[in-house]
C-alpha cells in the first residue's frame, strides 16, 4: 500500500447517503419512521437493526485486520455462542446464560490468538480450523436442530427496544463507545497500528506484540459472541447450521469499506461500523426492490465496486483535478 | 583519501550526456524541488549533495519518472525524453540504485542481479547460467557469496552491493546512485570506486549522492549543491574548497568541525561500577560468548567488518535475540533479557540498523513514532495525554532539527536522514540508562551528523552508557572510551585509552591470529 | 443381518435435515443394518468424493439424497460396475441416469407446492388476496419445484396473486428479515393477505416478524408453508400458522426395506416409491402433533 | 569479504514438512483401515480433487505475488452453467465451448487485475466483487442445474487409464497432473514467475527495478481465472452437468490448500508443489472422514478441523525442529 497523508471517511459517508438515497427511490416510504409499541418502526430503523451483528462482529475484526490478521472463524462462533445461550435460556437465569456464551466466545477468540500468536500459525489457515470445527461444535451442541427458548430476558435482547431504539442498535453503539474507550482512550489503538504497521519495529521498540495478539483475537471472539446472542435472541431459537453463515465475509467487507488496509496499520472503528451500515443497506434496497432474487448478487457486485471506485485514490485525483480543488 | 581525481580527457565543455531543466515537485503543497537544473557529462562523476530532505532523493525520482514532476525537462544525449515509470527509465538507459535498498528480499541474489533480463533458453531461465555470471558480476565487488540463497539472509550492506551490481551490469549511459555507501565500509567503498572510475572511462556518466564529503572530493568531478529543494549552486570540485561547500549546503557555517579526536577521555578516573555487565553471554551460531561491561558515562565501540557479529551482539545485548549461554547483570541484579520488551523497562534503548524493516512504522506519523517506545514502556494503560505527545514531538523535532518539522507527517513520507533522526528521538524520549545505537550516522547530513556526535557526547556525560556499531572508524575514536574489535562473529580485541586509533583499530581488524588484548 | 450400507447425505443445513439424519439411523438400527453416513456439506463434489470411498469400501448398497438432479452419471455407473444397488432418498435425479439407480424414494416436491396453492385459494374463498412469498436458496431444485408447484396451485383462481417474491435461503433469520421488509413495502402489512413459504423455518421467523409488526399471522395473515416441522405445528397451536404440507423425514424406512427384499429375495422395486405430502391446518390437533414430532431429532 | 553463504535449500523446507505430513497421514490411514492402502483411493484422490488442485495452482500464483482471489468458485459455477447452456441450449460443439469459457473467464480476470491496478483497490474486495457478479450472472443464465448430453462428455468419462485394483487415472486427474506441472515450470523457471515472486516480496521495489507491475498483475489474475475457468470444465466433465451453486466455498479450500503447501500468504514465498501436496491433504482428510463412515455430521466437521489443525500444527513443529537443527549443525561447524 502506498503512503498517503492521513484521511478522513467523507468517501464512505457520501456512499452512505447516496445508497440511502437510491433506497428511497426504490422504495418512497423508505424514509418513514413511525412509533408503535413505544418502538420505532421503518426501514431506516431496519438497516440500523439488520445491520448490527455486522457491525458488531466489524468492531472486533477491524482490529484484527489492522493486526495485519483476518478472522475467518467469527461466524462459526456466532453459531456456537448462539447455541449456548439459546440451550441455557430456559433452564437458567439470563447472567449465567450471557456469562457462559461470552466465556465461550473468548475462548474461541483466545484459541485463535493462541495458534497465532504462539505457534505461528498464519491467521488466515489458523481460524480456518475454528471456522470448520465451530459449526460442527454448535451442532454439537444443538445436536443439528433449531433449539428454541421462551426466556422473554434473552428475547428482549433480540428483538426489545429501548428508549425506542431496538435492543440490538442500542448494543451496537454501547459496543462501538466501549471499544473506542478501551483502544483509543488508551494506548493500545498506538500500539495495535504500530504491530500492523511494522511487527519488527514494534517488538524492538518494546510493545508486547504477542499479548496485544491474544488480546486482540480475544476481543474478536467477545465480539462475535454478542453477535451470535442477538442472532439467537433475535429468531428466538439457535439454528446452529445457518446463524453467522459466510458474516465472515461482509464483516470483512465492512472493515475494508471503512477503509482499514487488509495489510494493516491505521483502523477506523467508527467507519467500520459505517462500512457495516453501506452493507446492510444495499440489503435492505435489493429486498424492498422488488428485483427477482436471481439478481441480488450482480446488485452486490456493482454496488460493492461503485463503493470502492468512490474511494480510490485514483479517481479522487481525477475528480479533484476536474473541479480545480487539486493544488 | 587522495585529492581530487580528475578523469584524464574529460572536458566540461563537451556537449551534456544528460540536462534537466526546471525540475519542480510539490506535495500536498509542500515544496519538494523548485525549478531546479542540472547537466551530466559523458564521463564524469557529478555529486549531488544538500541536507537532509533537500530534496535529492525526490529529484532522482523525479528525473525517473517514478515520482511525476509537476514542471521540468528532461534531455538524453541532445533528445527529450520523459520515462513513466523505472521500466522506461532503464530502457532509455538510466540506470539508478535508489536510497533505501530497492530489491526484492525474498529472491536469490542471482534472481535480484539478473530480474527483467535473465538468460533464457525457450522460454526458461538457465539457472546455472545465471549463477554462473552472478558470480562474476560480483567477484568484480570482490563479494564471495552463495547467489542462489535468498538477498534477505544478507545483511544491508550485501543487499547495498548487489543493488548496485545490478545497476551497474544494465550497462546504462547514466548511473545514479543514491546514497550507495551509506551502509559501506571503507574497503567496499573503495571497490565501488575502483568500478566508478572504470565506468566513467567508458563514457558512462554517473549521479552520486553522499553526505561524506571525503568521498565527494575522492571521486567526484562536479557537485550540485541542493537546498531546501532550491538549487544552491554547481562547481567543480577543484572550484568548490571544503568549508564553502558546507556553507552552501547549510546556508550558514558548520559550529563545530566534525574532526575531534580523543577528547573528553584523559580522564582515567576510578572505574565506576557496571549498570550492565555480560559475563561469557554468547548464542551458538550467531555470536561466540563475550564478556562486556557497560558503564554509565562510558562509550563501547564495537568495530569489525560486515558481517563480523557487531549488530548479532547488539541485539543479544537488547533481548532482541536470545542467548544460550553466560549471564547477565542489571544494577548487580541477574536478569533474564528474554524480549525487548523486559530490556526497555531495564531502561534499554536501542536504534536498530535496518531502519526500513526494523525501525520506523512508515504510516503511522512522526509523533506517534517518537512516543512508540516511551509509551510501550508506561504500558498500554497509561497513554501520553495528546498534549504531552505533542510536547515531546516537538522538543525532539527541535533538538534534532527533523524536517520538515510537522509532527503529524507520516514518517515514511520524511527523507531518510529524517526517519533516523526521528528513530534516535524515540530512544532518547525514554530517558534510557543505556543506549545502543547501530550505526546511528547512517545517512546523516553533515551538519546533522556533527550534532549527533556532540549528542551522543552529552549524554556520556549525563551519566547514560552507551553501546555504539558505527562502520566510521574516524567517528568512533571521537567518542568511544573502549572500542571492542569482531571478526567472523566473535570479540577477538579490546582497545582502551591511548590505543583507541584508526590504525590501531583497522590492525586489530586485520590480524589473522588474535590480537593482543582480550580476546573471547 | 450383516448388511453394511453408505448413506451419502447432504449436509445438516435445517432441522428438517437432522431429522431425516436420526430417522435413518433409527431406522438402520431398528433392521440391525451397519450404517455409514458421510456428510456432504451441501456440495456435490464431497457426495461424488463419498460415493466414491463407499465403492473403494465395498458396502452393499448406497443411499444418495442428491443435492441436485444432474451430474450422477460417472459416479452411479462406477458403482454399478462394482455391483452396488444405489436408492436415492428425498430427491429425484435427472431422467437419462434412470437405470442406474434401483429406486427412489421421494415426494413429489411440486405436489407440495400445488397442495400449498390450493389450500389458500380455497381458503382465501374468492376474495382478493395477495400473497407474499418467501422462496428456498436461488437455484435449489426444491426452491424452484415448490414455486412451480404453488403456481400451479393458484393458476385457476384469479383474485390469488403473488406481488413479492425473494428468497430468504431457507432460514429463520433470513424469513424474518425478508418478511420485514415485505412489510415495509406493503403498506406496514395491511395488502398482504397470504404468506407462503418454502419451508417452516423461514415461515416460523417471518410469523415474528409480523407479530413484532403488530400484525396477527393466522388471522389477519394467513399462513402456509411446506415440512411440517414440530415448530410450525407449535405456533399452529398458538392460532398463529394456518396449514403446513408434510414432508416425511422417514425416507430410509422404505429404502431399507426395499434393499433388504432386493438382496435376500431378489426382488426389484418399482423406481419410484413416493412419500405422502399431507396437509395439515389448525383443525388437526396440532398440539399433538407437535408432542409427537418434537423428539424425532429435528 | 568472503562471507559464508546459506543453505538455499532452507526454503525447500516447507514443502518438504509438508510431503512428509502428508506421507505419515497416508500411513495411519491405512493403518487405520482395511482397504485404505490401494491405488483405487490414490487415483479418487487426484480425480476427487482435480478441480481443486487446478484452481489451487492459480490461486499459488496471485498469493505468492501478495494477493488473493476470492471469485475462483464462482468463475467454476458460472464455467458449468455457461457450458451446460451452450452445449445443449445453443449448440456450440463442446470443444468450441471450452475455448470459448476459457477465454471469456480469462477476460474476466483480466479484468479484475486492470481493476486492482487502475484503481489501487485491494484485491480481497475487487475479487469479492467478482466473486458475485459471476454467480450472480450464473444465477441469471439459470437457476436449475442442466445436464449435459454431448457425446465428448460420456467419452472423455470413459477415457482414463485402468490401473490394476479398479484404480482408473482419470481425464480430470490428468488434467491436474499436467497444470501443476506446467505451473512448476511457469512458476519456478520462467521471468514471469520471478517477477511474481519479486512481487509478493515488495512492489515498490519491484517497480523501482524496471518490471512491469502492471502487466504482471493483470497476467496473474488472468491466469488464475482461465484456470478457474479450465477447472470449471473439469468440473462439468466430473458432473456433466452445468448448476449455478456448484463450487460454492471452493475459493477458501483452494486458498488454504495453497496455504497449507507452504505458502505464505502475505505473498513472497511458496511452491506449486506444495500446493499440490496441500490438496491432497484435505482430500485426506475428507477420505478419512468418509472411510469412518460413523462421524454424524457435527462431529465430521470437527474432526475435520482436528486434522487440519493436527496437520498444521505438526507441520509448524516439523519446520521448528528442522530449523534448530540446522543452526546448531551451523554451530557447529565454527
Ligand atoms: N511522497 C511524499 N509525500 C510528501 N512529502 C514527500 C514525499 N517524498 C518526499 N517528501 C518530502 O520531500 C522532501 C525531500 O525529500 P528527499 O527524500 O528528496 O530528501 P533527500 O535530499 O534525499 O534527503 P536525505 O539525505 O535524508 O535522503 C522531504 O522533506 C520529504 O519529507
Ligand atoms: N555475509 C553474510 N552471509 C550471510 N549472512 C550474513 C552475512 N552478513 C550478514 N549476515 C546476516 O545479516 C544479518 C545482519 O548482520 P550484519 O552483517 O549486519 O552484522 P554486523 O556485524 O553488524 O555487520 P554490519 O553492521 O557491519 O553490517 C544477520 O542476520 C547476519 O546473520
Ligand atoms: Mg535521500
Ligand atoms: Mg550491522
Amino acid at each position: 500500500m502506498p503512503l498517503r497523508l492521513p484521511r478522513i471517511g467523507t468517501s464512505q459517508i457520501v456512499a452512505l447517503a447516496a445508497i440511502l438515497a437510491i433506497n428511497w427511490v426504490v422504495s418512497p416510504q423508505f424514509f418513514d419512521i413511525r412509533l408503535q409499541d413505544g418502538r420505532l418502526f421503518g426501514s431506516l430503523i431496519d438497516v440500523l437493526n439488520r445491520g448490527a451483528p455486522v457491525a458488531i462482529l466489524s468492531l472486533g475484526m477491524v482490529l484484527v485486520i489492522a493486526m495485519r490478521g483476518i478472522d475467518l472463524s467469527v461466524g462459526a462462533v456466532m453459531a456456537i455462542c448462539g447455541a449456548i445461550a439459546a440451550s441455557l435460556a430456559d433452564t437458567h437465569s439470563l447472567p449465567v446464560v450471557l456469562a457462559a456464551a461470552l466465556g465461550a466466545g473468548l475462548a474461541c477468540g483466545l484459541w485463535n490468538g493462541f495458534l497465532v500468536a504462539v505457534l505461528g500459525i498464519q491467521p488466515i489457515v489458523a481460524t480456518l480450523i475454528l471456522m470448520v470445527a465451530g459449526r460442527g461444535i454448535a451442532q454439537l451442541i444443538t445436536e443439528g436442530r433449531i433449539v428454541t427458548f421462551s426466556s422473554p430476558e434473552l428475547a428482549f435482547i433480540g428483538g426489545g427496544s429501548v428508549l425506542g431504539l431496538p435492543t440490538p442498535v442500542v448494543i451496537t453503539l454501547a459496543l462501538l463507545g466501549l471499544t473506542l474507550l478501551i483502544v483509543r482512550g488508551s494506548a493500545l489503538g498506538l500500539m495495535i497500528e504500530a504491530t500492523g504497521g511494522n511487527a519488527r519495529a514494534a517488538a524492538l521498540a518494546g510493545i508486547g506484540t504477542r499479548l496485544i495478539t491474544l488480546a486482540v483475537y480475544g476481543w474478536c471472539g467477545l465480539c462475535a459472541a454478542i453477535a451470535g446472542i442477538i442472532a439467537a435472541a433475535d429468531i428466538l431459537g439457535a439454528d446452529a447450521n445457518n446463524a453467522g453463515l459466510w458474516l465472515e465475509l461482509d464483516a470483512i467487507l465492512a472493515v475494508v469499506i471503512g477503509g482499514t488496509s487488509l495489510f494493516g496499520g491505521r483502523f477506523s472503528l467508527v467507519l467500520a461500523v459505517v462500512g457495516a451500515l453501506i452493507i446492510q443497506a444495499m440489503n435492505t434496497g435489493i429486498l424492498l426492490s422488488g428485483f427477482p432474487p436471481e439478481t441480488n448478487l450482480v446488485v452486490k457486485a456493482v454496488v460493492v465496486l461503485a463503493v470502492l471506485l468512490a474511494q480510490s485514490p485514483r479517481l479522487k485525483g481525477l475528480g479533484s483535478s476536474l473541479f480545480g480543488r487539486g493544488k | 583519501m587522495s585529492e581530487t581525481a580528475a578523469i584524464p580527457g574529460l572536458s566540461i565543455d563537451t556537449a551534456p550526456l544528460l540536462e534537466l531543466t526546471g525540475f519542480s515537485k510539490s506535495f500536498a503543497g509542500f515544496r519538494a524541488l523548485d525549478r531546479v537544473d542540472l547537466t551530466l557529462h559523458a564521463g564524469e562523476v557529478h555529486a549531488l549533495l544538500g541536507e537532509n530532505g533537500a530534496g535529492k532523493s525526490t529529484l532522482i525520482k523525479c528525473m525517473t519518472g517514478v515520482v511525476h514532476r509537476d514542471a521540468g525537462t528532461l534531455r538524453l544525449a541532445g533528445a527529450d525524453i520523459a520515462p513513466r515509470s523505472a521500466e522506461e527509465a532503464v530502457k532509455s538507459g538510466i540506470a539508478t540504485v535508489y536510497q533505501e535498498v530497492n530489491l526484492a528480499p525474498n529472491l536469490s541474489v542471482a534472481q535480484n542481479l539478473f530480474l527483467g533480463r535473465q538468460p533464457t533458453r525457450f522460454g526458461l531461465v538457465r539457472e546455472g547460467e545465471m549463477r554462473r555470471r552472478a558470480r562474476e558480476v560480483l567477484a568484480g565487488f570482490d563479494l564471495h557469496i552463495d547467489v542462489a540463497a535468498p538477498l534477505e539472509s544478507y545483511s544491508v550492506a550485501v543487499q547495498h552491493i548487489v543493488a548496485i551490481a545490478r545497476a551497474v551490469d544494465q550497462s546504462a549511459r547514466v548511473l545514479i546512485l543514491d546514497e550507495p555507501t551509506a551502509s559501506l565500509d571503507a574497503h567496499e567503498v573503495e571497490i565501488l570506486f575502483a568500478v566508478m572510475r572504470k565506468l566513467t572511462a567508458r563514457g558512462i556518466g554517473i549521479l552520486f549522492v553522499t553526505h561524506f564529503l571525503d568521498q565527494v572530493y575522492a571521486i567526484c568531478n562536479r557537485i550540485t549543491v541542493l537546498r531546501n529543494g532550491r538549487l544552491a549552486g554547481s562547481a567543480t570540485t577543484a572550484q568548490l574548497p571544503r568549508l564553502d561547500l558546507v556553507r552552501m549546503m547549510l546556508g550558514r557555517e558548520l559550529a563545530e568541525a566534525t574532526a575531534h579526536t580523543g577528547a573528553g577521555r584523559a580522564e582515567a578516573g576510578p572505574e565506576q561500577p557496571a549498570f550492565a555487565s555480560f559475563e561469557d553471554y554468547g548464542k551458538a551460531g550467531y555470536v561466540a560468548p563475550f564478556d562486556l561491561a557497560l558503564r554509565p558515562g562510558h562509550v563501547v565501540g564495537l568495530a569489525g567488518l560486515l558481517g563480523s557479529g557487531r549488530t548479532e551482539t547488539t541485539r543479544l545485548v537488547f533481548g532482541a535475540a536470545h542467548a544460550d549461554t553466560g549471564a547477565a547483570t542489571v544494577d548487580g541484579r541477574k536478569v533474564a533479557l528474554a524480549s525487548p520488551a523486559e530490556a526497555l523497562h531495564l531502561g534499554f534503548g536501542y536504534c536498530p540498523e535496518e531502519r526500513k524493516t526494523e525501525g520506523i512504522v512508515a504510516e503511522l506519523t512522526v509523533r506517534e513514532n517518537i512516543v512508540l517506545a516511551l509509551q510501550a514502556r508506561r504500558g498500554a494503560l497509561k497513554p501520553l495525554s495528546r498534549r504531552e505527545q505533542d510536547e515531546i514531538a516537538a522538543r525532539f523535532i527541535r533538538l534534532l532539527d527533523i524536517r520538515p518539522p510537522d509532527p503529524e507527517r507520516p514518517i515514511g513520507l520524511l527523507s531518510g536522514g529524517n526517519q533516523q533522526k526521528a528513530l534516535l528521538a524515540r530512544w532518547l524520549a525514554t530517558e534510557p540508562r543505556l543506549l545502543i545505537l547501530d550505526e546511528p550516522t547512517r545517512g546523516i547530513d553533515v551538519g546533522a551528523h556533527a550534532e549527533i556526535i556532540a549528542l551522543i557526547r552529552r549524554l556520556c556525560a549525563e551519566g547514560m552508557a552507551l553501546l555504539v556499531v558505527s562502520s566510521e572508524l574516524e567517528e568512533i575514536v571521537t567518542y568511544a572510551d573502549e572500542v571492542i574489535v569482531l571478526r567472523d562473529r566473535a570479540h577477538v580485541a579490546r582497545l582502551t585509552g591511548e590505543e583507541i586509533t584508526v590504525p590501531g583499530i583497522l590492525k586489530a581488524i586485520a590480524a589473522d591470529a588474535p590480537a593482543s588484548g582480550q580476546a573471547a | 443381518g450383516d448388511l453394511t450400507v453408505g448413506f451419502s447425505q447432504i449436509g445438516s443445513e435445517s432441522g428438517w435435515r437432522a431429522a431425516e439424519t436420526t430417522v435413518s439411523k433409527a431406522e438402520a438400527k431398528k433392521r440391525n443394518i451397519n450404517f455409514k453416513i458421510a456428510d456432504a456439506q451441501q456440495k456435490q463434489e464431497n457426495q461424488i468424493k463419498a460415493i466414491r470411498s463407499f465403492i473403494a469400501q465395498g458396502v452393499d448398497a448406497i443411499f444418495l439424497a442428491p443435492v441436485v438432479a444432474t451430474g450422477w452419471d460417472t459416479v452411479l455407473k462406477e458403482a454399478k460396475e462394482a455391483k452396488i444397488p444405489v436408492v436415492l432418498l428425498d430427491r429425484d435425479i435427472d431422467p437419462s441416469g434412470k437405470e442406474l439407480y434401483l429406486t427412489a424414494v421421494t415426494s413429489d416436491s411440486v405436489h407440495e407446492g400445488k397442495v400449498a396453492g390450493e389450500w389458500l385459494v380455497k381458503t382465501a374463498g374468492g376474495k382478493p388476496c395477495n400473497v407474499v412469498e418467501l422462496q428456498g436458496t436461488v437455484g435449489a431444485s426444491v426452491a424452484a419445484n415448490r414455486k412451480k408447484g404453488f403456481e400451479q396451485g393458484i393458476a385457476g383462481a384469479s383474485n390469488v396473486k403473488i406481488v413479492r417474491s425473494q428468497t430468504g435461503d431457507f432460514t429463520r433469520a433470513k424469513g424474518k428479515e425478508v418478511m420485514e421488509s415485505f412489510i415495509k413495502a406493503e403498506g406496514g402489512g395491511k395488502n398482504i393477505c397470504a404468506v407462503y413459504a418454502h419451508n417452516d423455518d423461514m415461515m416460523v421467523g417471518a410469523i415474528q416478524a409480523m407479530k413484532e409488526a403488530g400484525l396477527k399471522p393466522g388471522t389477519e395473515v394467513l399462513t402456509v408453508s411446506i415440512d411440517a416441522v414440530p415448530d410450525i405445528f407449535k405456533a399452529m397451536a398458538a392460532g398463529e400458522a394456518n396449514a403446513t404440507v408434510e414432508l416425511t423425514p422417514n425416507m430410509a424406512g422404505p429404502a431399507f426395506d426395499a434393499i433388504v427384499a432386493f438382496k435376500d429375495k431378489g426382488t426389484v422395486p418399482p423406481k419410484w416409491i413416493q412419500t405422502e405430502s399431507k396437509l395439515y391446518t389448525q383443525a388437526d390437533n396440532p398440539k399433538a402433533i407437535y408432542e409427537s414430532k418434537k423428539d424425532l431429532g429435528y | 569479504m568472503n562471507v559464508a553463504g546459506r543453505n538455499s535449500v532452507s526454503r525447500l523446507l516447507p514443502v518438504a514438512a509438508t510431503s512428509a505430513v502428508f506421507l505419515i497421514g497416508f500411513l495411519i490411514c491405512s493403518l487405520t483401515f482395511p482397504n485404505f492402502a490401494s491405488l483405487r483411493v490414490v487415483m479418487n484422490l487426484l480425480t476427487d480433487n482435480a478441480f481443486l488442485g487446478i484452481v489451487a495452482v492459480g490461486m499459488t500464483f496471485v498469493i505468492i505475488s501478495g494477493g488473493i482471489d476470492l471469485s475462483v468458485g464462482s468463475v467454476i459455477g458460472f464455467t458449468t452453467v455457461f457450458l451446460a447452456i451452450a452445449i445443449e441450449q445453443w449448440g456450440v460443439p463442446p470443444l468450441m465451448a471450452f475455448a470459448l469459457i476459457l477465454v471469456i473467464s480469462a477476460l474476466f480476470g483480466a479484468a479484475m487485475g486492470a481493476a486492482i491496478e487502475y484503481f489501487e483497490l485491494p484485491p480481497f474486495i475487487v475479487t469479492l466483487a467478482g466473486m458475485f457478479l459471476a454467480r450472480g450472472a450464473s444465477f441469471l443464465m439459470s437457476t436449475e442445474s442442466i445436464p449435459i448430453t454431448a457425446d465428448l462428455y460420456s467419452h472423455l468419462a470413459e477415457q482414463a487409464i485402468r490401473l490394476p485394483g479398479g484404480a482408473r487415472l482419470t481425464v480430470p486427474a490428468m488434467a491436474m497432473l499436467a497444470v501443476v506441472a506446467g505451473g512448476m515450470v511457469l512458476l519456478h523457471l520462467t521471468r514471469f514467475g520471478a517477477n511474481i515472486y519479486a512481487l509478493g516480496g515488495s512492489r515498490v521495489s519491484t517497480a523501482l527495478m524496471g518490471v512491469n507491475v502492471t502487466r504482471t498483475t493483470v497476467a496473474i489474475y488472468t491466469l488464475s481465472s482461465a484456470l478457474a475457468g479450465l477447472s470449471g470444465i473439469v468440473f462439468s466433465l466430473y458432473t456433466s452437468s452445468g448448476y449455478s451453486l456448484s463450487a460454492v466455498g471452493v475459493e477458501l479450500d483452494a486458498i488454504a490448500a495453497v496455504v497449507i503447501g507452504g505458502t505464505l500468504l502475505s505473498g513472497g514465498y511458496g511452491f506449486v508443489f506444495g500446493t499440490f501436496v496441500g490438496v491432497l491433504i484435505q482430500g485426506l482428510i475428507q477420505t478419512y472422514i468418509s472411510f469412518d463412515g460413523s462421524l454424524s455430521s457435527w462431529w465430521a466437521k470437527i474432526a475435520t478441523g482436528l486434522l487440519l489443525f493436527a496437520f498444521i500444527g505438526f507441520q509448524q513443529a516439523t519446520l521448528g525442529l528442522a530449523r534448530r537443527s540446522r543452526r546448531l549443525a551451523a554451530a557447529g561447524a565454527h
